[in-house]
């Protein structure tokens, strides 16, 4: 049963991509539709079918062994004929490193008798947000393609569409599969479809930028394929369950290190972040989809599954500062943009680095608090991307600027994109909780707890920022609102996901998160103090009374609209000094010769404090440096 | 009678000796227009260690004086000024509030003219 | 009764010579002290309860006026500060000037003087607190004052 | 995207109403473009109707803050215009309450100025101690601004000798008092950030842009009519500018409080050589025709300018006020661009600027 | 800390407040408050009206009228000194604020 | 939920306000004082409130007024949980819920004035929640957990180990109060380029909920302090009454500062000495329980 479900995750995504390249434009709504109710209904499936792990033997293994030998080839072939083309050196150069290291280990290394799937609950929520989010992307991406293209005079639709399902199979397989030779696999074609996918627009920034998130990935590439060489040459490990439950945790540090960081790379941390900003290059949908449901997920999940192998070492320790580093630098480079899509990848990484400095820590309640933070941070991150989009169809800028007063004008769409912001920066939602949780949990290690509360309230300010702007009742852009079914589904019902998400925080954390913790650091007895009674989310240094919260939510929306008829409103216009303009605009004031001006109002964005190149370097410096620490600390020790 | 009177004939002949003043460390303190045989007087008012230099230049009917702003920048208020009191056209100003100085389209025209 | 205890001011200056404004400013200041009344000068009108205008108005100033007293929410009285804000005083005749503020907005109290002294404009906001109290309780409301009024330029 | 706000006329930080369309680049100013015609009356245009004592009446109102000024200037030009010499002991009164205007209008100043940079408390502070002057204008001239203590021809008050001690009592009494406020002006912390090299206008180009008064005078520039050879008096009574270097908000605040000092030195030195005598003579007749005078006088804010015409009747042919502000406000624009939003206010009230008196 | 200094001083002192209503300074003999008109010997030469820079006064020689805007004098104190009957004079009172009915006519038969 | 619980919820809901509105009452009489005023009746707050509640309602936008009852209804959760000993950083969170509302909400009312003040407040939030925060951690390795129930249960007061943290916290009193030197974004009297900053377009009803949200907040405020001496209730009265003068002698000698002023200020010197002060705890390992 486990084993069909397995089968129909990764195949039906496939299937859907061939019939997104042999079917017309015009079916593409359906097929979307289709594709959504299939997603959802197959990781729910899996999700009834329970954990376990399938062992694929015998006969079918060497069929798929084989079948996984020629896809390395091609994907590797495939690397070696864009680069040449496109004349990239550096990805050739990377890719013929890479082809040196899979001969040699085709060559040397012990052949594995058989491949195995570990479904565990953390696979189960990846698979869920995959599939659930995942398609609920492609469906939104059917309504805003057309318009996309249009605009841009491009007809690439089928290899869109091809890739972002591909995409989501290999997605799929990562987070299923045990073996490192077919998880490296998966690792490679998200690479590959990523690239693809960012270099959609075939201009040359997106051609170069597809060209630098492919070398980046690549490097993380060797790094994981060095580590897989090193585990089963080394130590005869061939699975990624077996590197925690290793009984030599600190001799497999260094694969252990090695395997962290193309985790960074998959996740874009710090001294690789740039791939994930020029991705922004591609059409929104992509973003979002490398955002929230996959890419970037792959990266941290492979980091939480190695937490066994460095929980209460130095090295997560280094893992922690690491990762708390990155979200207080993101966080504050993302303090100086305007533009909504870079703001959104900044705290993306930001974010990240959250997850892998909880992860770092180390404790049952960190760990809790990364798998839940990957959660609440995939449903509001690609609710914000997918509004993003919709808001530049709607009035043609993704500055946030021009975004002034968009609630006048597209009020659906505001309260949508403003729920994402609230769920990632306020209490009760689901973010802010596993923040919460993460800070408490890392109130052990001062750097790190420095690190999350300069980073939080930096946070604060890059959305509250956005969030006025938004709400403010000016609007300065011409604004076309289209209210599209397949654009505005899949926006509200990740909207719900939020709230419902955020509801059930307690239901979700007992059962997927508290069995995967206990499993992970295989503390069977002291499972993590935390308990959710009454509403309160409490663990044993701290409460979090999430119900209560809600309450008076719901009680504050209440006793506005008891009160709103108490005091009639009178509209007025704005206070102009006097000097308004009522015809015309409200905004308008005459001035000193007689005509009238627009009043408008930027936001501030300290740009000479936080000057983001003066920032990107300092956070390679010191990131590369703390990673060489953490490389250090595991040869010398 | 005012001291140091200078009549100016010509508005060339003007911006010249104004600047030559001006590189001389003379201030600009301001200008006096009157209504004046159809046309209009106009006394440039200089000063240097508080002595006055006035300079007298007649302004025809139909004539549009030449700006002083470009040497002094302070004359562009007192030119405004009477661009709206006298209906006088400054050319090359700093600044044209083209008669919108003080009055707005509402208020009388040209009061003092 | 809440209303006379918590009169906000805010103080619209429009032609006047400075000499009104600054003892409406002297009322405010210790020896003066119209805190002692709850005065607060609160500088947008949208808080405001008593307009007080010194200076006649001019054909610029005019739709400032009215954009202020159209802010003010109701109910809110207007004191005119001085001979020119009440009748136009010394500059009634001056060719950019329409008047007393009563030309174009409802004036509930005034204050006579060239220029009053503070203890006059005590008295006025203490003329203007009962109007206030009256139109509370009688629930009236000021008009809006329309832009395009009947100040046609003497000349034009 | 720049921010453009309007700033003014109805502003509670501005007394006065005008208007600066101010556009922001990340908080900092980078054009200004300023809006007057809120106080413009037409009051020159006054004189077809009324004549030259009835003028009098209405130069004092030009402005209300230095109203003494004002009207005592105007009376120069007219004497002037009509060869009429007044009485020494008028001079010296004129003197005495000009001298006390610009005592009560700098430490006006310094409040408002105060308010402008967020300084609730000091405003206060300055206030207070101005209504001891304020007093004796309303003892003296029997009104607390406007004083109609001049007139063609002398003055319309005189000073009696209790009058005289209750003056330099007050003084005595006031002298400490500016010292305290001295001491925060200059030395408070918080009021230095927000003074100091703000809005430096250098001696060159504050000459250069005509300013006036201690906008001038804080630039290094060595220019007060009170010196000039026009006014004998101020010679005799040991009478020195004050000047500071720097060219900022911060050397023009120092100026006026200096002056402060400078002021009362003045007016005992005026009380104590107050010369016995008549306190005006009678002005019988009109102005010639074609008769021109200009006269001049060092206000508060800066050099005043009259210019007056007599045409042989009652009524002037023309009468042309260049006020202090006026000349104040091309330097005022030179320095708006480049300060932050904040430092708007602390810049506009450094020039201290007099809408009234400048649009008339 | 010269600030601290003074705002303490004030603390401990009394305030200097004038308690204006309920505390009323008898006004300056100088101070010009309001025109006090005695029509007895008043000939209605219309002097008054003519020197009266804001024109508050009006006077009609014909129906004996004598009419003054309190609303528009500025207490400048012309007509008291211009007046060759002296049938004005100006009195340290203030005059009353209210509403603008309060003008003076005096229409002596 | 208890009777005991129920009578507190009572008590806080109408106790705080009077007293919120006594404590804006004596600032206004005493900065009066310090002006050399006789300033306005002690309830005058009250009857400013009153006032309000009897204007008309005007609005520039419809939902303006929603954020303000955001902003009370969190004020007084916020308030309710310091009553109740909740977890501190929870209480820090939900207090930035209020903040955000009111920064939101000035800023919906697109006033140009309005939305420069609450930029200026939102920078204004990236100075003090630091602090905030760290007191809270701080609070944290004390007591070895963030529920402040434990603070009933030690013996010394926090304040003779975080004094840094106090230092800055009074600092954050005077951000928070809108006090001079940092009355930028808005102030009682609106004498600064920005009119009423964040607060212009507000007016009536709404206004008067912002004032009664503002009592809330200052005895909220004055619990924060009140906490650093919590084990004697007469010394904790006395250190909240202590950061309470200190912010209007603040504001009676200062003049008003920028925004980067602040943000320099709190993020180099009152950061840092709660860092240096954090540090110490971590490092002496103190714990008092
Ligand atoms: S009434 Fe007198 S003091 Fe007041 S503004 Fe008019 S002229 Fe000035
Ligand atoms: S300089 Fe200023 S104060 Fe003096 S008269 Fe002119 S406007 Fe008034
Ligand atoms: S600036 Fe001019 S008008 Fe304004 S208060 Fe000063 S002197 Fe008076
Ligand atoms: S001047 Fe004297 S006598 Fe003549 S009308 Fe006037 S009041 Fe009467
Ligand atoms: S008082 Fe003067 S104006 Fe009147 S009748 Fe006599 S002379 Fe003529
Ligand atoms: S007072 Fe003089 S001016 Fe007036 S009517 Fe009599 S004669 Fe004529
Ligand atoms: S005091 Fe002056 S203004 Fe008043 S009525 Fe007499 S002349 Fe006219
Ligand atoms: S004193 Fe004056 S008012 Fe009295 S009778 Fe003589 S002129 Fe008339």
């Amino acid at each position: 049963m486990l084993k069909t479900t397995i089968m129909l995750l990764i195949t039906a995504p496939i299937l859907f991509s061939f019939l997104f390249l042999a079917l017309g434009k015009s079916l593409y709504k359906f097929l979307a539709w289709a594709f959504f109710i299939v997603g959802v209904v197959s990781s729910i499936m899996l999700v009834l079918d329970g954990t376990g792990k399938v062992e694929v033997a015998g006969s079918s293994f060497a069929l798929f062994e084989n079948i996984v030998l020629i896809l390395e080839v091609l994907v590797i072939l495939f690397v070696f004929y864009v680069s040449a083309k496109h004349k990239s050196w550096p990805t050739l150069a990377l890719i013929a490193i890479q082809a040196v290291i899979a001969a040699y280990s085709y060559m040397n290394v012990a052949k594995v008798e058989s491949a195995s799937f570990n479904i565990d609950q953390f696979s189960q929520v990846m698979i869920l947000i995959v599939n659930i989010i995942g398609t609920a992307i492609i469906l939104f991406a059917t309504g805003y393609m057309d318009h996309y293209e249009k605009h841009r005079h491009l007809d690439r639709q089928k290899t869109f569409f091809f890739s972002m399902s591909f995409f989501l199979a290999a997605m799929n397989g990562l987070v299923m599969v045990d073996t490192l030779g077919w998880l490296y696999l998966f690792w490679e074609i998200t690479t590959l479809c990523s690239f693809v996918l960012i270099a959609y627009n075939q201009d040359e920034e997106s051609i170069t930028n597809a060209f630098r998130a492919l070398a980046l990935n690549l490097i993380g590439g060797i790094t994981f394929s060095l580590a897989i060489i090193m585990l089963s040459v080394k130590f005869d490990i061939s699975n990624l369950s077996a590197i925690g439950t290793s009984s030599t945790t600190a001799a497999v540090a260094l694969p252990v290190v090695l395997l962290c960081i193309a985790g960074f790379a998959k996740s874009a941390q710090m001294p690789f972040q740039s791939w994930l900003l020029g991705a922004m290059v591609a059409p929104t949908p992509v973003s979002a989809l490398l955002h929230s449901s996959t890419m970037v997920n792959a990266g941290v999940f492979l980091i939480i599954k190695l937490v066994p192998a460095f929980a209460n070492t130095p090295l997560g320790i280094a893992i922690a500062v690491y990762g708390s580093f990155t979200f207080v630098m993101c966080s504050a480079l993302a303090l100086s943009q305007r533009n909504a899509k870079r703001v959104l990848a900044y705290s993306t990484i930001a974010n990240l680095g959250l997850i892998i400095a909880s992860a770092g820590i180390g404790s049952p309640l960190a760990v809790a608090a990364a798998i839940m933070l990957i959660i609440f941070h995939a449903i509001s991150k690609c609710l914000l991307f997918l509004c993003t989009g919709e808001i530049e169809h709607t009035i043609g800028s993704r500055d946030i600027e021009d975004m002034s007063g968009l609630i006048k004008k597209a009020p659906l769409l505001t309260m949508l994109i403003s729920l994402g912001m609230i769920s990632m920066l306020l209490p009760p939602f689901g973010v802010l909780l596993t923040k919460w949780v993460s800070m408490e949990a890392a109130s052990s290690n001062p750097i790190v707890s420095i690190f999350l509360i300069l980073g939080s309230a930096l946070t604060t300010v890059y959305y509250v920022k956005w969030l006025g702007t938004i709400l403010s009742s000016s609007m300065d852009k011409n604004a076309v609102h289209h209210l599209k079914p397949e654009t505005y589904f899949p926006l509200s019902f990740l909207g719900l996901c939020i709230v419902v998400t955020s509801i059930l925080v307690f239901p979700i954390y007992d059962y997927f998160i508290k069995p995967q913790v206990t499993t992970l650091l295989n503390i069977v007895n002291i499972v993590p103090t935390v308990s959710g009674q009454g509403g309160q989310f409490t663990s044993e240094i701290g409460a979090f009374a999430y119900a209560v919260i809600f309450i008076v939510f719901a009680l504050a929306i209440l006793i506005y609209l008891a009160t709103k008829n108490m005091f009639t409103p009178r509209p007025a216009g704005y206070y102009m000094c006097g000097e308004n303009n009522l015809e015309k605009d409200k905004l308008m004031f005459r001035n000193g010769i007689g005509s009238y001006d627009k009043s408008s109002v930027s936001n501030i964005y300290l740009q000479d404090i936080f000057e983001e190149n003066k920032l990107t370097t300092l956070g390679y410096v010191i990131s590369i440096l703390l990673i060489v620490v953490a490389l250090v600390e595991v040869v010398v020790l | 009678m005012l001291e140091n009177n200078v009549e100016i004939k010509s508005s060339s002949e003007l911006l010249k000796i104004v600047q030559e003043l001006k590189n001389d460390g003379y201030r600009y303190a301001t200008m006096i227009c009157l209504k004046a045989n159809d046309g209009h007087e106009l006394i440039y008012v200089l000063d240097k260690n508080y002595v006055l230099k006035t300079l007298r230049y007649f302004v025809k009917p139909s004539e549009k004086p030449k700006s002083m702003s470009g040497i002094y920048l302070c004359a562009l208020l007192i030119e405004n000024e009477y661009q709206d009191l006298f209906g006088l056209t400054f050319e090359g100003l700093a600044i044209d509030f083209k008669g919108h100085l003080y009055l707005t389209p509402n208020s009388p025209k040209t009061p003092l003219a | 009764m809440a209303l006379a205890k918590s009169p906000w001011i805010i103080h619209v200056n429009c032609n006047s010579c400075n000499g009104c404004d600054i003892e409406v400013l002297a009322c405010l200041t210790p020896l003066y002290d119209a805190e002692r009344f709850g005065v607060l000068n609160i500088g947008t009108p949208k808080q405001a309860d008593i307009m007080v205008v010194t200076g006649s108005i001019n054909y610029k100033n005019v739709n400032v006026l009215k954009n202020i007293y159209n802010q003010i929410p109701d109910p809110k009285v207007v004191l005119a500060v001085g001979a020119c804000a009440s009748t136009g005083g010394i500059f009634h005749d001056c060719y950019n000037v329409i008047g007393g503020v009563d030309q174009v907005i409802p004036v509930d109290a005034y204050v006579p003087g060239c220029c009053p002294r503070p203890e006059a404009i005590l008295d006025g906001v203490v003329a203007a607190l009962s109007v206030l109290e009256s139109k509370s309780q009688g629930k009236i409301k000021g008009k809006d004052v329309k832009l395009k009024g009947n100040e046609v330029p003497s000349n034009a | 995207m720049t921010t453009v706000i309007p700033f003014g006329p109805q502003h509670p930080v501005l007394p006065e109403p005008v208007q600066l369309k101010l556009e922001l680049d990340n908080d900092v100013v980078v054009g200004a473009l300023p809006s007057l015609g809120y106080v413009h009356r037409g009051l020159e245009k006054f004189i077809d109707t009324k004549d030259y004592n009835q003028t009098l009446y209405i130069c004092e109102r030009i402005c209300g803050i230095c109203s003494a000024i004002h009207s005592i200037t105007y009376a120069r030009g007219v004497e002037q215009l009509m060869n009429v010499e007044i009485p020494e002991r008028a001079e010296y009164l004129r003197v005495i309450w000009s001298e006390l205007a610009r005592v009560q209008s700098h430490l006006l100043w310094l409040g408002l100025f105060a308010d402008g940079f967020g300084f609730e408390s000091l405003f206060m502070e300055c206030w207070k101690y101005r209504e001891a002057v304020m007093d004796i204008m309303e003892m003296t001239t029997g009104n607390r601004v406007i004083t109609s203590m001049c007139k063609v021809g002398g003055t319309t008050k005189d000073l009696s000798k209790e009058h005289i001690d209750i003056i330099l009592k007050a003084i005595d009494n006031l002298e400490p008092q500016v010292e305290n406020l001295e001491k925060v002006f200059v030395n408070n912390y918080t009021v230095k950030k927000r003074l100091v090299g703000l809005g430096v206008l250098s001696k060159q180009l504050a000459y250069d842009v005509g300013a006036v008064g201690p906008t001038l005078r804080g630039s290094g520039v060595h220019s007060d009519i009170r010196e000039s050879p026009s006014w004998s008096i101020y010679k005799d009574l040991n009478f020195k500018a004050v000047i500071e270097n720097d060219g900022d908000c911060y050397a023009r605040t120092k100026v006026r409080i200096y002056e402060l000092y400078e002021c009362f030195k003045l007016i005992r030195n005026a009380i104590s050589k107050l010369p016995a005598g008549e306190i005006s003579i009678p002005v019988k007749g009109s102005p010639a025709a074609g008769a021109e005078a200009i006269s001049r006088a060092e206000q508060p804010r800066g050099e005043v300018v009259y210019y007056v015409k007599g045409n042989g009747t009652k009524n002037l042919e023309r009468l042309k006020i260049r006020t202090p502000t006026f000349a104040n406000i091309p330097a005022l624009l030179q320095m708006l661009p480049g300060i932050k939003l904040a430092d708007v206010p602390v810049v506009v009230l450094t020039v201290d600027p007099c809408i009234s008196c400048t649009e008339r | 800390m010269g600030m601290l200094n003074l705002v303490l001083s004030n603390f401990s002192r009394k305030p200097p407040t004038r308690l204006y209503p309920f505390d009323i300074r008898a006004p300056y003999e100088n101070f010009r408050g309001r025109i006090i008109f005695s029509p007895e010997n008043c000939i209605y030469c219309g002097i008054c009206q003519k020197k009266c820079p804001p024109d508050a006064i009006t006077v009609t020689k014909d129906e004996k009228t004598w009419e003054l805007n309190v609303f528009r004098c500025i207490m400048c104190t012309e007509c008291v000194s211009s007046c060759p009957k002296e049938c004005i004079v100006i009195s340290n009172e203030r005059a009353k604020t209210g509403p603008k009915e309060y003008i003076k006519i005096v229409t002596p038969k | 939920m208890n009777s005991l619980d129920i009578a507190k919820i009572v008590l806080v809901l109408i106790g705080a306000p009077i007293l919120g509105c006594l404590l804006a009452g004596i600032d206004r009489k005493l900065t009066a004082r310090l002006q050399g005023r006789v300033g306005p009746p002690l309830l005058q707050p009250y009857y400013d409130v009153m006032k309000l509640f009897q204007k008309d309602n005007m609005v520039v936008n419809e939902s303006q007024n929603l954020y303000v009852v955001m902003y009370v209804v969190f004020v007084i959760l916020s308030l309710l949980m310091l009553v109740f000993d909740a977890d501190i950083l929870m209480i820090v969170f939900v207090y930035t819920v209020s903040s955000v509302a009111l920064i939101v909400g000035g800023m919906s009312t697109g006033s140009p004035y309005a939305r420069i003040g609450s930029s200026r407040e939102i920078m204004a939030i990236l100075s003090y929640e630091p602090i905030l925060i760290l007191y809270a951690l701080a609070i944290y390795l004390l007591t070895g957990t963030f529920k402040l129930s434990a603070l009933d249960n030690i013996s010394n007061p926090l304040l003779m180990y975080i004094p840094l943290i106090f230092i800055s916290m009074l600092f954050v009193m005077n951000i928070k109060f809108k006090k001079s030197p940092f009355d930028y974004s808005t102030s009682h009297h609106a004498h600064q380029e920005l009119v009423k900053g964040m607060l212009t377009e507000y007016s009536g009803p709404g206004l008067a909920g912002i004032e009664i949200g503002h009592f809330y907040e200052y005895v909220f405020l004055l619990g924060l302090m009140f906490l650093f001496w919590k084990v004697n209730i007469i010394i904790g009265l006395f250190i909240a009454l202590i950061a309470f003068l200190f912010v209007i002698i603040m504001d009676n000698i200062t003049a008003r500062v920028y925004w980067q002023w602040m943000l320099k200020l709190s993020w180099t010197v009152l950061l840092i000495i709660s860092v240096v002060n954090v540090l110490y705890l971590y490092v002496a390992k103190i714990k008092l329980i």
